[in-house]
């Protein structure tokens, strides 16, 4: 089974994840800017700010304990471990056996658990708001993406996320079908919510009363903050490829050879490309929604992917 | 013969603790390390005698009984498996509690308890061991009055006695449904054994059969506590001694559903498809309400209990899925839920038993049970602190902790209706896995509020000033459950193939190499799915991966930054007065779901010289019971005003009296002329 | 035979009423109730060995069921005397009553046991001269204290039983009527032998009016409902071992009157008839029985209510009918009548500690008087039917009958009456047991000869809840065989 | 029962005159002559004893019929003079039921347990008719107890119940065997006196005999 090979390409993966995260924040900057007729910074500027961060050393509140030190470090792996579960460039993930969708959800909700414990480490109130929010708003999306992914596997039979792309690619476009859009819509939804974008939070603001991520993290600073900002970014670059490679898989790599991952990463890049579009799209046309508000858009996701499952049933008769 | 031995070995010893208890009444810590050690001893029989029986052959002892009563112990691998998750509790809670009870000493009367603790554990035992139904009544409602008498332990508090009573009828009431559920079976055995009521549930008219499964699911859900028959948990638990709630919580709740699973597939063979479906629906609701319950409890120890609610709801869900599967015809599918639900209830045994653990050496060193007036813990108590956030990792089902093997597997088994015919169970199956996604989000931010109010910052009150880490056996105690729920969590693949053997017995058919499989890395492979799980693999790539960001960290320069206090606005923020209280951090869910909580407010504010100068500012918040206020109150009220007007017969003069015998000659006179005509 | 266990009591109580001191006349009566309980125990041996004992031209007899009542009328008599002189004692130091009083006390105790004795003994429809007796002198016992409360309860109850009994003597007449009109005008005409034998002959009409004035009659004597009005008064003024005597005693021995005559009228109006107008009464008891009990201010009126709901369980057993059903309801009266008895006598350790029935003004007894607090907590368990003890099993076989037999509805309302009584039980009953005591009330329990009694009590108690002894299993078996 | 045929109309007047007897304390106010009412009712039932006696010639009839005349008619009467002097009892019954509708009720008392007993079939018309006249008896004797406030109205209205049944015992069977009947007779002796020692006692304790005053012990 491990072969080196397999190996090289976990290893690949990693890199990327790191790599390409900064990237396409950078790339989701430039399009809401060019939407908001700005010129914005460059692409690159999500790699500036981390180096930056990297230099500057952290000031550290008087109240906290070990639990802020351990979080970021434990939340970067936590997601970097889902990483590896999640199909990028090639469809069958030497890793892949490790866990399937809901591992990955777990995990990301082990990531998003200490984020939150830190928050509330350091007794300022601001934090606490922020985790409050966040697991809030949590709690709506994990079930609605469960279920939102569960419409394909039901699709295919598994949960596996290599699997369920490996099935969608093979099945060609004759996988698109109306379970399909609806169930792509509800975890675009739910992707909204997840990277923390306007109409749920807004990444942009540092106003303690609106935002939820920035909240929680208010009181990092320095390489922990470095560290915490690459793992949220990192954790975008997971539900894009979420996005893109369980409902549009096609061009993805079905075997290892170093055209085929060529050709891979273009497609996967472009596919992040347009999503970080549509999702800035969204981003400029919607204003930031009230804090209660949100059950009502993310039952709309909720609504959507169970259609999704009847629909399923029905089309498929059974 | 091991087991004989084992078996006898467990009475001799509870016995001799609660007999030596007795004795040593007046020494308080002779007999705080009496009962107890004798207690973890006797469970070490226990679990050699539940593992020579699930590895060996069905245990059978027929007591000397008298013509009346054919009394007898017949433990099968179902049973074994309950005797094992009592005996493991037991250990870790008797070890903890010769640490605990130092708390009461010189208190209160520790003999007594140390007795009843003996006695109580017997009665568990014997409850999942009996072979007859009038022998299980009896044990049953022996284990129901000791744990009351427990529940009372704190009787001078009026709200411990309120406790008590709620429990002691919630637990009658469904032990009245206990009664009527064996009188139909015996009705179609004729006899009170339990091999009778095997043959006659298949031969007994469909009626009855739902009728016995109604009655049985009312009877052992109240003391299991699902929705709407919970409301006896939320005061019970907290009112008892924590290693107590511990047991109660942790064991004695899942002796319901053994006998859940008894009658329905030993007893009933569930073969008819909306048992699955009510149950099921009952795991659903009482694990939402539970969880929701739960995150607005500022109270440890009820929001504890509540969260057993959750969890009781979710081995319900793996549960009737196998029962769904089942009446479909597919055992094999059956098994691997069975073993979800299996799996479930034993982690929860040891989460739940280490949580209650925590709580109670909370109480211990801080005497409030209020998450409000914690904090800081961290700092104050941080051994304890690991072993707590353990028990949270768990409970929130957070990889690779032992919570989250079994709602994976608990999902897969739902979604196992993949491959099923039925179209009604393929909507229904995926949805209730949605509510169980919602119960494990709701779960973490529930737990989330636990520890992160309770241990970090600062402390809230002076209660959590002074608080002291606790003391050598409750650590120890509380730490052999905290490696059990990491073993657990990483080590399903030997921990499947085990529950397999008792699922085996009663869904008829081995799980393993059909529906499930273990692989290399300790991985669990479905078959029928390409699904697999490796929780040990995931934790190792989770290892190395912290390398990354260690190196990021250690590579960029100097390594400790500057200390300053916490930002705020630039106001000076280090008080635990302006800290996020727990209410606060819940509050979102409350106004989310307010239909459900429908708060109370009340504002107060005091003027001091002119109504536009506030003196002081009160505002308080309650969540309404909805099933207390609209349910219970409203009934027992009925009841109590028709027993008001019917008091009045007895007017005290004579002649109505005699007026009462007159008129009941005049209508038997009639009843007869009619009656002859 | 026979005859010397009727002499016992009546010898003891002329010996109390010659005895000059205090502590002559209670060394007489336990040595009298000593007397009654072996010579009671020799009578039950006999009959076990010979079946049916007849002396006196026929005017005594003693069958199983007989023997059966007289172990009970002798085991609670024993039992109340040894409380008797602990409480009677204690009331004397107290002031409550001179020691002309006392004696008078232990005359009236024993020629009560002899005229419960009798109830058992007595061959024939004479069976109403003893009960009749057993109502006048205890209610001579009732009016030992002059308080304004006793003389009222005795007053109510002289009157109402008396009438009830009259409705019974009628019913009487009226089985000999038609006895007489199969038999012709033989003495034994009003033998239970002869007139079983012949029973199925009887005219059912004039049968049937005669079981309802039985039934009417005695059982206004057992407490069943509407007819119980004077119980829950009676009870609870009585003194407390008079109270033990008269609820687990006195209603069995009515009760057993009417079970003996519904054997003979069911041989003649037919199973359906008899045992529908048992059931309704039980039911009607038990329901009755309910309400007084969750809004129960005054703990010994609650005991006297709990009796109301045992005797109709008692007739609901019967009337379920079968042999599970007759069954529940013998072993029922055995238990109920030791349980109640235990708890009357924690109910009296209460009041002379506390000297007052108000539950309100009584609190953690657990801790004031350990011993009285645990066995009462135990007795409540015990009578409200939950197991390991006696009652649950007598209950339960009663359950079941009625389910084999068909009676569902009774059946689950049954049980619906008992969880509910169950729960007014409880409610108060944790209001006197736990808590902190009431200031004034020093640690402490009471004498050791009430305790005593109370311990052999719940040795009867806790052993029936797990263990039937064969002897006693066929003795009751034969009881049932001559029920049905 | 051919043997008192001759005598059956004697009886019949006999029993109309007992009923008559009944409906005198029914509708009398001074408790006199209630008590004095009673004396003749028992002494009419001792001529029907009497009477049943010589007609069947059994000696144990005459006893019964002697012990009636001794005890019923004259022993309980004399009591009740002495307890009604003793004390001091105001004259007049007071009741709940005033004398009219007593006696209305009384006359439909009668007529309803004529018609119960004409619906079960017994071996003659004179018992009966003499049976009937019993369940009046018995049952208007309950009525005067419900009806009545003072106690000892209550102690009387059980005697006439007692009357009724000996009517019915004798009319039906010629009694019941000496042995029961003694033992009834002697019941009803102690039953009389202990009713009147409690009638002492309530009369001692609560200055008044009036059991509306009884009403303390309730729920």
């Amino acid at each position: 089974m491990f072969t080196l090979s397999s190996l090289g390409i976990v290893i690949f993966q990693v890199i990327i994840i790191i790599v390409l995260a900064p990237l396409l924040s950078g790339i989701i900057k430039k399009i809401k800017a060019f939407f908001q007729i700005r010129k914005g910074p460059g692409i690159f500027q999500p790699y500036y700010d981390i180096a930056k961060l990297m230099r500057k050393d952290s000031v550290v509140s008087e109240n906290v304990s070990w639990i802020f030190h351990a979080a970021p470090v434990i939340s970067f792996a936590a997601v970097l471990t889902a990483g590896l579960l999640i199909p990028i460039y090639i469809s069958d993930m030497p890793f892949g056996f490790a866990g399937d969708l809901i591992a990955v959800v777990y995990l990301l909700a082990l990531a998003r658990f200490f984020t939150a414990l830190a928050s509330l480490d350091a007794g300022s109130s601001f934090g606490g708001m922020g985790g409050s929010r966040e697991m809030f708003v949590a709690s709506m999306v994990e079930p609605a993406l469960m279920l939102s992914i569960f419409a394909i596997a039901l699709n295919v039979g598994s949960t596996n996320l290599s699997f369920i792309s490996q099935a969608v690619s093979s099945m060609g476009l004759s996988a698109v079908s109306p379970y399909h859009i609806l169930a792509f819509v509800a975890l675009f939804i739910i992707a909204i919510a997840e990277t923390g974008r306007i109409p749920v939070d807004n990444p942009a603001t540092h106003l303690e009363l609106t935002m939820i991520h920035e909240a929680m993290i208010l009181e990092y600073s320095g390489k922990q903050l470095a560290i915490v900002e690459l793992g949220a970014m990192m954790k975008q670059l997971l539900v894009f490829s979420l996005l893109a490679n369980i409902f549009f898989p096609w061009g993805i790599a079905s075997e290892i050879s170093a055209a085929g991952i060529a050709v891979a990463l273009a497609v996967f890049l472009i596919k992040i490309i347009i999503l970080g579009a549509g999702m800035a799209i969204v981003e400029t046309s919607t204003a930031k929604w009230r804090l209660f508000r949100l059950p009502d858009l993310l039952s709309v996701s909720l609504m959507l992917s169970f259609l999704a499952i009847v629909s399923f049933i029905i089309v498929r008769g059974v | 013969m091991i087991y004989t031995y084992s078996f006898y070995g467990f009475f001799f010893f509870i016995l001799i603790g609660a007999a030596l208890s007795i004795i040593f009444n007046k020494k308080d810590r002779l007999s705080t390390s009496a009962s107890f050690i004798s207690a973890a001893i006797a469970s070490i029989f226990g679990i050699i005698f539940s593992l020579s029986v699930i590895f060996g052959e069905t245990f059978d002892l027929a007591l000397p009984g008298s013509l009346f009563f054919n009394f007898g112990f017949s433990v099968d691998r179902l049973s074994a498996f309950f005797i094992l998750v009592i005996s493991v509790s037991v250990f870790a809670v008797s070890i903890y509690s010769v640490g605990y009870m130092r708390e009461y000493f010189g208190k209160k009367n520790i003999g007594y308890l140390g007795f009843l603790y003996n006695i109580f554990i017997l009665s568990m035992i014997l409850v999942v061991s009996a072979n007859n139904a009038i022998m299980f009544l009896i044990v049953w409602e022996l284990m129901s009055v000791i744990s009351y008498f427990l529940v009372v332990y704190e009787h001078e508090k009026p709200e411990t006695r309120k406790a008590g009573f709620i429990y002691i009828v919630m637990t009658h009431i469904g032990t009245g449904f206990i009664l009527l559920s064996f009188l139909i079976l015996a009705g179609g055995s004729g006899g009170f054994g339990f091999e009778g009521f095997r043959a006659s549930g298949s031969t007994m008219p469909p009626l009855y059969k739902d009728l016995a499964f109604l009655f049985a699911l009312i009877g052992f859900g109240a003391k299991a506590g699902i929705v709407p028959l919970h409301i006896w948990l939320p005061y019970a638990h907290p009112a008892a001694p924590s290693n107590v709630s511990a047991l109660m919580s942790g064991v004695m709740i899942k002796t319901a559903i053994y006998m859940l699973i008894r009658v329905f597939f030993d007893f009933l063979g569930a073969g008819v498809l909306w048992w699955g479906f009510l149950v099921l629906a009952a795991g659903a609701i009482s694990a939402i309400l539970g969880i929701m319950y739960a995150i607005v409890e500022p109270d440890i120890k009820r929001m504890l209990a509540f969260s057993s609610i959750e969890n009781i709801g979710i081995i319900l869900l793996g549960l009737g899925a196998s029962m769904i599967f089942y009446a479909n015809g597919s055992p094999a599918l059956s098994a691997i839920a069975a073993i979800a639900a299996l799996y479930h209830l034993f982690n929860h045994s040891v989460f739940k038993g280490l949580l209650f653990m925590g709580a109670g050496s909370i109480i211990f060193s801080t005497h409030t049970k209020n998450i409000e007036k914690l904090g800081g813990l961290i700092k104050k108590m941080p051994m304890m602190a690991i072993l707590f956030l353990t028990g949270v990792l768990s409970i929130s089902a957070l990889p690779p902790f032992s919570g989250f093997v079994s709602e994976w597997l608990t999902f897969q088994s739902l979604l196992l209706s993949f491959s099923s015919g039925d179209s009604l169970v393929r909507i229904v199956l995926p949805a209730s896995a949605a509510v169980l996604a919602l119960t494990g989000a709701l779960a973490a931010f529930c737990f989330l509020k636990a520890f992160g109010i309770g241990f970090l910052a600062l402390p809230r009150s002076e209660h959590a000033e002074h608080a002291k880490d606790a003391n050598g056996p409750m650590l120890l105690g509380m730490g052999i459950f905290a490696v059990l729920s990491i073993l657990l969590g990483i080590l399903p693949v030997y921990v499947i193939p085990f529950l397999d053997r008792i699922t085996g017995t009663f869904t008829g058919e081995s799980a393993i190499d059909k529906s499930i499989s273990s692989d290399y890395f300790g991985t669990i492979i479905m078959p029928a799915s390409q699904i697999s799980m490796s929780t040990p693999s995931l934790l190792v790539f989770m290892l190395i991966l912290l390398s990354i960001p260690l190196v990021i960290l250690f590579l960029s320069g100097k390594k400790q930054g500057t200390v300053y206090e916490t930002w705020g606005c630039g106001q000076p923020v280090s008080t635990a007065r302006n800290e996020y209280t727990g209410t606060a951090l819940s509050k979102p869910v409350q106004i989310w779901f307010k239909n459900l909580y429908r708060p109370v407010r009340e504002l107060r504010a005091t003027y001091s010289v002119s109504p536009l100068i506030k003196q002081s500012f009160k505002f308080e918040s309650r969540i309404g019971q909805v099933f207390e206020n609209h349910l219970y109150i409203p009934v027992t009220g009925y009841i109590l005003s028709k027993s008001r007007m019917i008091k009045f017969i007895q007017t005290g003069s004579i002649h109505a009296y005699l007026a009462y015998i007159f008129g009941t000659l005049v209508i038997l006179f009639m009843f007869v002329i009619l009656g002859g005509k | 035979m026979i005859e010397y266990l009727l002499l016992a009591p009546v010898l003891t109580g002329m010996v109390c009423f010659f005895s000059k001191t205090r502590k002559q006349v209670e060394t007489a009566s336990l040595a009298g109730s000593i007397a009654t309980l072996l010579l009671g125990l020799l009578l039950v041996w006999q009959v076990y060995k010979y079946d049916i004992i007849i002396t006196w031209q026929n005017a005594l007899f003693a069958d199983a069921f007989s023997a059966f009542i007289v172990l009970i009328v002798s085991i609670v008599g024993f039992v109340a005397s040894l409380y008797s002189i602990g409480y009677m004692g204690h009331e004397l130091d107290h002031g409550a009553m001179d020691l002309k009083r006392l004696r008078l006390y232990y005359v009236l105790f024993h020629g009560f046991m002899f005229t419960m004795l009798l109830v058992g003994v007595t061959n024939n429809l004479g069976l109403w001269i003893a009960i009749e007796m057993t109502t006048l002198v205890s209610a001579l016992l009732m009016i030992l204290y002059s308080k304004k409360s006793s003389v009222e309860a005795a007053w109510k109850y002289m009157i109402i039983c008396t009438v009830g009994i009259t409705f019974a003597l009628f019913g009487t007449i009226l089985t000999y009527y038609a006895a007489v009109n199969i038999l012709g005008e033989t003495g034994d005409a009003l033998n239970w032998t002869s007139l079983i034998a012949v029973a199925d002959r009887f005219d059912p009409t004039i049968m049937k009016l005669a079981f309802i004035f039985i039934l009417i009659g005695y059982g206004t004597k057992a407490g069943l409902a509407p007819m119980h009005t004077w119980l829950p008064d009676a009870h609870s003024e009585a003194p407390t071992p008079v109270s033990a005597l008269l609820s687990g005693v006195l209603l069995n021995c009515a009760m057993y009157g009417i079970i003996r005559f519904y054997t003979i009228a069911t041989k003649s109006t037919g199973i359906d008839f008899t045992s529908n107008l048992l059931i309704i009464f039980g039911l009607l008891s038990l329901g009755i029985a309910v309400p007084f009990i969750l809004l129960q201010e005054d703990y010994k009126r609650m005991l006297a209510y709990s009796s109301v709901e045992h005797m109709g369980i008692i007739a609901l057993g019967i009337g379920f009918g079968g042999v599970f059903g007759v069954f529940g309801a013998i072993l029922h009266m055995f238990n109920h009548a030791m349980t109640k008895s235990l708890m009357f006598f924690g109910a009296g350790n209460i009041l002379q500690k506390h000297e007052t029935k108000e539950i309100f003004n009584v609190s953690g007894l657990v801790k004031s008087m350990p011993v009285t607090g645990a066995m009462f907590v135990i007795g409540t368990l015990a009578i409200t039917g939950s197991p390991p003890f006696s009652i649950f099993i007598s209950e339960f076989t009663i359950l079941a009958a009625g389910f084999s037999q068909g009676h569902y509805i009774a059946t689950v309302l049954f049980l619906l009456f008992i969880i509910m009584i169950f729960a007014g039980f409880f409610n108060n009953v944790s209001k006197m047991a736990f808590g902190t005591p009431k200031q004034g009330i020093e640690k402490g329990d009471v004498g050791r000869l009430m305790l005593l009694a109370m311990g052999i009590l719940m040795v009867f108690v806790f052993v029936l809840g797990v263990y039937i002894p064969p002897p006693f299993y066929e003795m009751i078996m034969k009881v049932v065989e001559i029920v049905r | 029962m051919e043997e008192i045929v001759f005598g059956s109309g004697i009886m019949q007047l006999l029993i109309a005159l007992i009923l008559v007897s009944t409906f005198m304390i029914l509708g009398s106010t001074r408790l006199y002559s209630c008590v004095r009412a009673f004396g003749m009712q028992s002494f009419l039932l001792a001529c029907v004893a009497g009477i049943v006696a010589f007609s069947t010639g059994k000696t144990d009839i005459y006893i019964v019929a002697f012990l009636t005349l001794a005890i019923k008619a004259a022993l309980i009467p004399y009591i009740f003079i002495y307890i009604i002097r003793e004390i001091k009892v105001k004259r007049e019954i007071d009741l709940y039921v005033n004398i009219s509708p007593s006696l209305i009720i009384g006359g439909i008392l009668v007529v309803i347990s004529y018609y119960l007993i004409r619906s079960i079939n017994l071996i003659t018309e004179l018992s009966s008719f003499a049976l009937s006249a019993s369940m009046s008896l018995v049952s208007i004797g309950l009525f005067i107890m419900i009806s009545r406030k003072k106690a000892i109205m209550q102690m009387l209205g059980i005697l006439i119940m007692e009357n009724g049944l000996f009517l019915g015992a004798i009319s039906l069977t010629y009694g019941m065997p000496l042995l029961v009947e003694l033992g009834i007779f002697f019941d009803v002796l102690i039953g009389v006196l202990i009713m009147g020692i409690l009638i002492f006692r309530i009369n001692r304790t609560f200055e008044t005999i009036d059991t509306d005053m009884l009403k303390t012990l309730i729920g």
